[in-house]
């Protein structure tokens, strides 16, 4: 096996010299970085490096959302898996783009947006638009700042931000409810939905599909509660990944105890959000939901530990993550209580990507204050 | 001394031109600005009172058949069986402003005065985002509130399908809005009502 | 100066189990070399007066250099032979002078004892006599002091005395192996020393925690000595940072502990003391330990100062693969460019790691139980026990920093190694200064533990002599500092 | 006289491209990004803009002997200012729909920096032909900057040109490109492109 690829990579190699599809090479690096480590060795002290790479923290997030990718595909029916496989296709074809634009190695950021940004849309959003999104995502959310590392929001929330905006209509009015019995590992559920729907009455009803508010919209709309077992096992309608509050916490467990996430930002971020939505609650139980409620509706959970803990687009300082935290917490529910949006995670992590900067400079001239003289 | 009457003598020899030039020019162009602006509102109102007109002209037709008459709440536009000011009055309009998402939204409500229902809904002024609140403007929106009764309070359903009698279905994706337009018909409608109840009576 | 000498102990990190770090007790020696280079500058020393000539013959322990007038100390001949020639070899970029004895005899082991010595009993006038004599002056850091110019700290400037215990760097000598069974040697050379000093009180001595001799140290030690054991984390045997953590005192940014007025030895240091005032054995022996992968049996091993390190190693190598040897241990080591070059007296260990360029096939989905790492993706995380593996290769790709912020954690001193590193990069080095990069102590952990493999260290050194090429920042020390200040 | 007219063209043609004011020099944003959504709005804006900038660079082309340079901003201003209000008034009295669109945008054009560049860079020290022409050289820039940028977003954003259905039914409007914002990532988009093909001097 081993033997087998690195041949025919040799064999490829040898090819590509010749043939005019030259610039291509990237993709060849890239599949050989793939399958095999990197040759260099250190040059100057430390003389020993650390077993860790780029490749190997990336995959692990991949398998950290993959039970919350199974959720979504169990729930929602296994269209999910057309939606995270378009993802995928379109995603890395822009890296691969970019990289033999630039002259770069491909990077391997693109594997954990491209698996984030699916887990966070609608399960019968229409399949062009996932690869627009995640098209636009990281052309603007990552290439234009110069790639992996130099972005200052995280693509997969770009991505979904620009869907927001663009089609609100698909990605607020329309939600299925899960499936029952062997769920989606043998349904397929149809488009839901067209481009021209206007008005949601009129909405037409495909498959087996039946369309369903998320809890926190049904919240908004009437003040119904989902049953929070329900929440908590993700028997509700929602995001293809956000249901299931179990299955995230799991893969958050897994991405803290890996150290890929640093646990101050969920931590943070889940506690502020909790205090706060208890005081909220306690002021105005109408528009402010209960806070077991809310922690297990919507996107919060997956946000704190998928999202916010993105350490390029937050704050590298320890101060900065806590402060990151818990700013997110506050802004997610006043977003949810008081403005017009059922779901206020996606922004407020956003927002705060802004002053992740700020927020580091300010921890670090006060960290460091003896050398500004 | 003399560099500085210099600048002053410029400068209001500029500013004179300039006043006189605008002034001109605004002679000229204040009636046509002023007519388009009565037209689209006199169109608006004829439109939702139901009433054909002539595109080219609807000054005529709004001249006949419409009557304005104002009471301490606001003016109430009236239209009478066959034209006629001493018969009944067949159609009651008023226009309702609020604030919306961006900017200022007013309306123009047309009622069948016999049994309080809608009879036509217009947007006369709004700033929504377009192509998606904005589209309060689409007629397949704003037919839904014809027959609807004023008195009651009408609700967009923002969730599911609208199911109630007096029910009307949001836009998807523009909740605000619409909620916002919910809530100016049902808040400031309530003493233009009063007036025509008095107006009945009287 | 930056306070952070209460963290530094839980920071740093613990290389645990590594392959070819299992020292054995014992001590071998290793036959004498049939010619030996002996350098005029070794350790603590500016270069000495040559004292002998071409044909002479020479005894082992004979004074071959020596200059009273510049801070140095004496060096002698570890070989009974005759001065063959001198030969000038570079070391970095700086030339070295050397005499080239060749020997004449067998295995001979008697020395010419120091004049003077041979008690305990002596005066601090006699102690600071027979060590200079006795070259071991020229150890630590920065030298002993004595009332010979030896040390750019003076004797009567000494307030602290701390003896470095501690072995964390991996493949570095394993000090705390030294003291086995010679805990009384040990005691009386630090006595010795304090009499020198002139020091009753603030004596430290750091140790393992896990060395087996803790116990036994600690009764031996008298009340005014203070024991601190440590766990095994680098760099918490660096001086600077063994200063701080045992005396509380800030060594200045950049500084070392003599410009507070301490004065750090090692425990072969002491041991070295030892065997010149008592037993009148000038500095021609010494104790290095051969560590690292690279080697087939890792031990201790008592070396004729000037042995080229060639002979040293030789028959104990792993054959077949491509080495680097370093002399000092696998985090900053240097790297050993001629096999021919000589033992110095301040060498302590020679570490041998093998070049690993081979490509691992699907190397990131590795279980790892033998993976060195900082993060817990790896199983070796969660099996204290496993032996970990040491390699030189980078173990991944090179890629831009993605502010993961492992180097941050991992830094002993709070610093933000991956800001400089940009910083450098961009060309605002003095725009790093506000950030703490003069408190770097250049430990190299976070080079280690860059998952994007920037060398981040190699970044810093960058930028520090790119300061000091603008004269923005400039902090000479030890020799250095004595030839800036015009005493050399 | 060939060199002459060579001059002229040259001064015409440099603002389409390599000297775009939009594009190259980044100037002039507001309105730009408020009213390219759709194509008709930015052709009047365009021609608007473009008569502000020749008539205001023919005008301080005219005056620039007379105007004390110590004022001479405010006497750009005011001359600009009555153009601009000319312009804003005409669109109020003959296209009322596009002024309604557009109308706050046409006032901002007094701000536009382009104008008040063209007339402090060039036409402050040129005869009124060459004025005239570079006037119309960079109103000739934005507008195809302006009518380039709303070539992508009208039917991205609505799926029409120049108010017709370009792209059929199953066209879902990008609601974004409606937005100013989009207007940003579209403008960048050329701006990219443009400095790809024509790297900067240096």
């Amino acid at each position: 096996m081993k033997g087998l690829i690195r041949k025919s990579l040799d064999l490829c190699y040898g090819w590509l010299e010749k043939s005019p599809l030259k610039p291509l090479k990237p993709l060849l690096n890239a599949a050989d970085g793939f399958f095999f480590r990197g040759a260099e060795v250190t040059e100057a002290a430390p003389h020993l490096r650390d077993g860790i790479n780029l490749k190997r923290m990336f995959i692990f997030v991949v398998f950290a959302a993959m039970p919350s990718a199974l959720a979504g595909i169990y729930l929602f029916g296994w269209r999910a898996l057309w939606v995270i496989l378009i993802s995928y296709v379109v995603g890395l074809g822009l890296e691969v783009v970019f990289a033999a634009v630039r002259k770069e190695e491909i990077s391997e950021g693109a594997f954990v947006t491209c698996i984030l940004f699916p887990l966070t849309l609608p399960p019968n959003i229409p399949l062009w638009m996932v690869g627009v999104g995640i098209f636009m995502g990281i052309l603007f959310g990552k290439e234009v700042f110069g790639g992996t590392g130099h972005n200052i929001f995280n693509p997969a929330l770009v991505s979904r931000i620009f869907l927001y905006i663009c089609f609100p209509a698909v990605m607020t009015g329309n939600w299925i409810r899960p499936m029952e019995g062997w769920g989606g590992f043998i349904k397929y559920s149809g488009d839901l939905l067209s481009g021209e729907t206007l008005i949601s009455a009129s909405l037409p009803q495909a498959g087996d599909a039946v369309t369903a508010a998320t809890p926190l919209t049904d919240f908004k709309a009437t003040g119904e509660l989902a049953p929070l077992w329900d929440l908590f096992w993700g028997n509700v309608s929602g995001s293809l990944g956000e249901t299931s509050a179990i299955l995230i916490l799991l893969g958050g467990l897994f991405l803290i105890i890996t150290r890929i996430a640093d646990w101050r930002i969920p931590l943070s971020y889940i506690g502020s959000f909790v205090i706060f939505a208890f005081i909220f609650h306690g002021i105005n139980p109408e528009k402010f939901a209960p806070v077991g409620f809310q922690l297990l509706s919507g996107g919060l959970l997956f946000g704190a530990f998928f999202m916010a803990t993105d350490p390029v687009s937050g704050p590298f300082t320890k101060g900065g993550r806590w402060f990151f935290g818990i700013i997110c917490g506050l802004l997610t529910v006043l977003i949810r209580g008081v403005s017009g949006y059922a779901e206020g995670v996606m922004f407020a992590i956003l927002f705060m990507n802004i002053f992740s900067s700020l927020i580091d400079e300010l921890v670090l001239s006060y960290r460091y204050k003896e050398f500004r003289r | 001394m003399k560099e500085r009457l210099m600048i002053a003598a410029v400068l209001l020899l500029v500013s004179i031109a300039s006043a006189l030039s605008l002034a001109a020019i605004n002679n000229v162009s204040f009636p046509v600005i002023q007519r388009n602006q009565e037209r689209q509102f006199k169109v608006a109102l004829l439109k939702a009172l139901e009433i054909p007109f002539d595109s080219e002209m609807p000054e005529k037709a709004y001249n006949i058949q419409i009557e304005e008459k104002s009471t301490e709440e606001g003016t109430l536009y009236l239209t009478h069986e066959d034209n006629q000011k001493d018969l009944p009055v067949t159609g009651v309009a008023f226009m309702l402003k609020g604030a919306g998402f961006w900017g200022p939204l007013s309306l123009i409500v047309g009622l069948d005065p016999a049994d309080m229902s809608i009879r036509g809904l217009e947007i006369f002024e709004q700033e929504e985002t377009p192509g998606l609140g904005a589209r309060i403007e689409e007629k397949a929106f704003r037919d839904q509130f014809k027959g609807k009764q004023i008195e009651k309070k009408i609700i967009v359903q923002i969730k599911g399908a609208a199911t109630g009698p007096n029910d009307v279905s949001a836009i998807t994706g523009a909740t605000i809005t619409s909620k916002t337009l919910e809530k100016i018909i049902n808040e400031t409608s309530r003493p233009y009502i009063e007036a025509m109840r008095s107006l009945n009576n009287g | 100066m930056f306070s952070a000498s209460k963290s530094m102990v839980k920071r740093g990190y613990n290389f645990g189990n590594l392959q070819g770090a299992n020292f054995s007790g014992t001590v071998e020696t290793l036959p004498l070399p049939d010619k030996v280079i002996i350098p005029l500058k070794q350790g603590f020393s500016a270069e000495t007066q040559c004292l002998v000539k071409k044909g002479d013959k020479v005894r082992r322990g004979q004074i071959i250099g020596r200059d009273d007038h510049t801070y140095s100390s004496p060096v002698h001949a570890s070989i009974n032979g005759v001065v063959e020639h001198f030969e000038t070899f570079m070391e970095g970029h700086e030339p070295h002078f050397g005499v080239v004895i060749r020997r004449e005899h067998g295995d001979e082991r008697g020395f010419a004892p120091i004049p003077g010595a041979g008690s305990p009993d002596k005066t601090r006038e006699d102690i600071s006599e027979i060590l200079y004599l006795a070259g071991v002056t020229a150890l630590g850091s920065t030298g002993i002091p004595s009332f010979h110019h030896t040390s750019d700290i003076d004797l009567k400037d000494v307030k602290a005395l701390v003896v470095n215990g501690l072995s964390a760097e991996p493949f570095s000598l394993p000090r705390e192996l030294l003291l086995s069974g010679k805990i009384k040697e040990f005691t009386t050379g630090l006595h010795l020393l304090m009499k020198l000093f002139d020091l009753s009180e603030n004596i430290h001595v750091a140790l393992n925690k896990e060395a087996t001799v803790v116990k036994e140290l600690g009764n031996a030690l008298k009340k005014n000595i203070t024991l601190h054991t440590f766990e095994n984390r680098y760099p918490l045997d660096m001086d600077e940072v063994v200063t701080e953590i045992t005396t509380g005192k800030k060594v200045p940014d950049g500084g070392t502990p003599s410009e507070v007025g301490v004065v750090v030895v090692g425990i072969e240091e002491i041991l070295h003391v030892y065997d010149a005032v008592v037993l009148g054995k000038p500095l021609i022996d010494k104790i290095i330990s051969l560590g690292g992968p690279g080697f087939k049996n890792n031990k201790l091993l008592i070396v004729a100062v000037g042995t080229p390190i060639e002979w040293a190693i030789l028959g104990n190598i792993e054959e077949g693969m491509e080495e680097r040897i370093l002399v000092g241990g696998a985090m900053r080591g240097k790297p050993v460019e001629i096999a021919a070059h000589p033992v110095e007296r301040h060498f302590s260990s020679l570490t041998i790691l093998e070049e690993n360029r081979e490509r691992e096939f699907l190397y990131f989905l590795k279980p790892g139980f033998s993976v060195l790492s900082y993060s817990r993706e790896f199983l070796s995380a969660f099996f204290k026990k496993t032996v970990r593996k040491a390699q030189t290769n980078i173990q991944g790709e090179s890629r831009p920093c993605i502010f993961c912020s492992y180097c941050e954690d991992i830094c002993p001193r709070r610093l933000v190694p991956h800001v400089y590193s940009k910083m450098v990069a961009f060309g605002l080095a003095e725009e790093a200064i506000k950030y703490g990069m003069e408190a770097c102590i250049e430990c190299g952990l976070c080079s280690f533990a860059c998952p994007s493999k920037i060398p981040l260290l190699e970044n810093i050194m960058k930028g520090k002599k790119e300061l000091e090429k603008r004269g923005r920042w400039s902090h000479p020390i030890g020799l250095q500092k004595l030839e800036v200040e015009g005493k050399l | 006289m060939a060199e002459a007219t060579e001059k002229g063209f040259r001064l015409l043609t440099r603002g389409l491209i390599k000297d775009n004011p939009t594009f190259r020099m980044v100037l002039g944003i507001c309105s730009t990004l408020a009213v390219s959504n759709r194509m008709t709005n930015s052709l009047a804006m365009s021609l608007g803009t473009t008569f502000v900038i020749v008539s205001s660079s023919l005008s301080v082309s005219l005056l620039r002997n007379y105007i004390p340079k110590r004022v001479r901003m405010a006497v750009y201003t005011v001359i600009i200012a009555t153009f601009v209000v000319c312009v804003d008034l005409y669109l109020k009295a003959f296209y009322p729909l596009i002024s309604k669109q557009i109308g706050p945008y046409v006032g901002l054009i007094i701000t536009n920096c382009i104008i008040m560049g063209r007339c402090e860079s060039f036409a402050s020290g040129n005869k009124p032909g060459p004025s005239i022409l570079d006037g119309l050289g960079v109103g000739m820039g934005y507008s195809f900057s302006l009518i380039l940028i709303s070539a992508i977003r009208e039917p991205l954003g609505f799926g029409t040109m120049m108010g017709y259905q370009v792209l059929g039914s199953w066209w879902t409007p990008w609601i974004l490109m409606v937005m100013p914002p989009g207007a940003f990532l579209v403008l960048g988009l050329y701006i990219w492109v443009l400095r790809t093909i024509y790297p900067e001097k240096k």
